[in-house]
């Protein structure tokens, strides 16, 4: 696609090394103009989309590594993170009374806020089997 | 290395503030739980949590404050929260947290009334 | 080696994209605690690596890309930036006498800057015959 | 949209001052030029480069700069300097610009005694 820009990195399944990710989508956004606020809304869902990719997909094997691809698009930036697990279930919707009751553990609330923050959303598997997240944020809001 | 928070308590009237600085998640969260704890200890019932507006904030990180407004829902505590970004104030919010933990706009605001 | 974290980013070959590679290094750097003054040594050296193997290596061939390679040792951040040209030699010492008095062009800086803000600065070749530059920074000052 | 960089001038007394902000480069230099060019056109030989402390700055925009110092050198122009961050006061320093175009800590400072 003319216009299209690809950028690929990839960090070590060690937490911590989301914030990596999370500074690279950034730079690129604002290299894009995105205003402040999405470019935060970003930070968030790509943070939490590596946390689990680290967590879930390589189950904090250090040898393994996530992947995050940004394309930029005229008016738009697709984000892919990608891990080398078995695929991804989508989550039940947390529910916050739940756990301030004792319910349900306190955590489980990654997922929910990618599918917030983000305009596009979808989990795919890698022809490796491996799980990918493939998000979408718009330049302009809907 | 790729993680750092740092925690502090202090007093004001009956009110516990605990500051929070850095990297807010499940791996540091210890800290901030322990804080909470020891202020517990103290026999106060009024908390307020102090964050950077700096901060790094991730989901594991906020299934921590979640536990302390449960427990303070649990002991009749009352939890309030100052210093967020905008951007955490949403996510919070987002959450439903506010409804268990209010955030004020600035320290004073939280401790008028507590 | 135990402890040592690698992290790689490739970047397309169009000026500007430099200051993606830039901040990421920022990035790394910051989480290991580097102090402000250093980072902003380190930003300069990955820009103008970046700038050289996208103008000089990769000919402004936007269809090209180019790698940097960062490695978190225990006292040390090493980055390697690679492209797809055919090596790089290593140019005279820039003079801004002759410069400013119109005897050499103005530019010329790049590699300058490079070797006098790193600690360690290597020019090697790819197998593949592409240019790599090699530098480490310090943690601690020498 | 890679780069962009803001160039505005202003004048105080006979010295006209170049406000920059952005990314100064090979790519946006010609927007300081031109200005350059504007102010030596209505005859001003004393000119204060005024940067942002958060601009990008590479060594094809300090190509520029120097181009600048030696048109200031041949046309006897007072060029200086105000603005710059720490690290970029350190790099035009050892780049041996400073010898041609002297950096000063405030607009006033440089606009003193001009
Ligand atoms: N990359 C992934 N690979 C495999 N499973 C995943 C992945 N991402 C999310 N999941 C599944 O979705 C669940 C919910 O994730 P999330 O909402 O981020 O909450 P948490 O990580 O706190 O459990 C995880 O517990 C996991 O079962
Ligand atoms: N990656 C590279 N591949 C090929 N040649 C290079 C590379 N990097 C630098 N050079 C050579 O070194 C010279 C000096 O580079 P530099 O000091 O950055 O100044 P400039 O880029 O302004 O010419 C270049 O003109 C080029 O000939």
């Amino acid at each position: 696609m003319p216009g299209e820009k690809k950028m690929e990195l990839h960090v070590p399944s060690v937490l911590g090394f989301e914030k990596v990710a999370m500074d690279f989508a950034a730079s690129v956004a604002k290299m894009m103009h995105f205003p402040e606020e999405r470019i935060e809304n970003l930070k968030t869902a790509v943070a939490e989309a590596c946390i689990n990719a680290i967590e879930h997909g390589n189950k904090l094997d250090a040898t393994t590594s996530v992947g995050v691809t940004l394309t930029i698009e005229p008016s738009k930036l697709s984000v892919d993170i990608q891990d080398q697990g078995s695929g991804i279930a989508e989550p039940p919707v947390p529910d916050i009374e739940q756990k301030i009751a004792g319910k349900d553990k306190t955590r489980g609330w990654g997922m929910f806020l990618i599918q917030s923050l983000m305009d596009e959303v979808k989990f795919e598997s890698t022809p490796e089997g491996g799980g990918v997240v493939r998000m979408v944020i718009h330049l302009e809001r809907d | 290395m790729n993680q750092s928070l740092e925690v502090a308590v202090r007093k004001q009237g009956e009110v516990a503030l605990i500051d929070i600085k850095g990297d807010v998640t499940a791996v540091t969260g210890e800290h901030i739980e322990r804080a909470y704890q020891q202020v517990c200890g103290e026999g106060v019932n009024k908390v307020l949590l102090c964050f950077d507006s700096g901060s790094y904030i991730n989901s594991g990180g906020i299934a921590i404050i979640i536990g302390i407004a449960a427990d303070g829902k649990e002991t009749a505590r009352i939890i309030r929260i100052t210093g967020l970004s905008p951007h955490f104030q949403k996510i919070f919010s987002m959450v439903g947290l506010t409804k268990y933990a209010e955030i004020f706009p600035s320290e004073q605001a939280a401790l008028a009334q507590f």
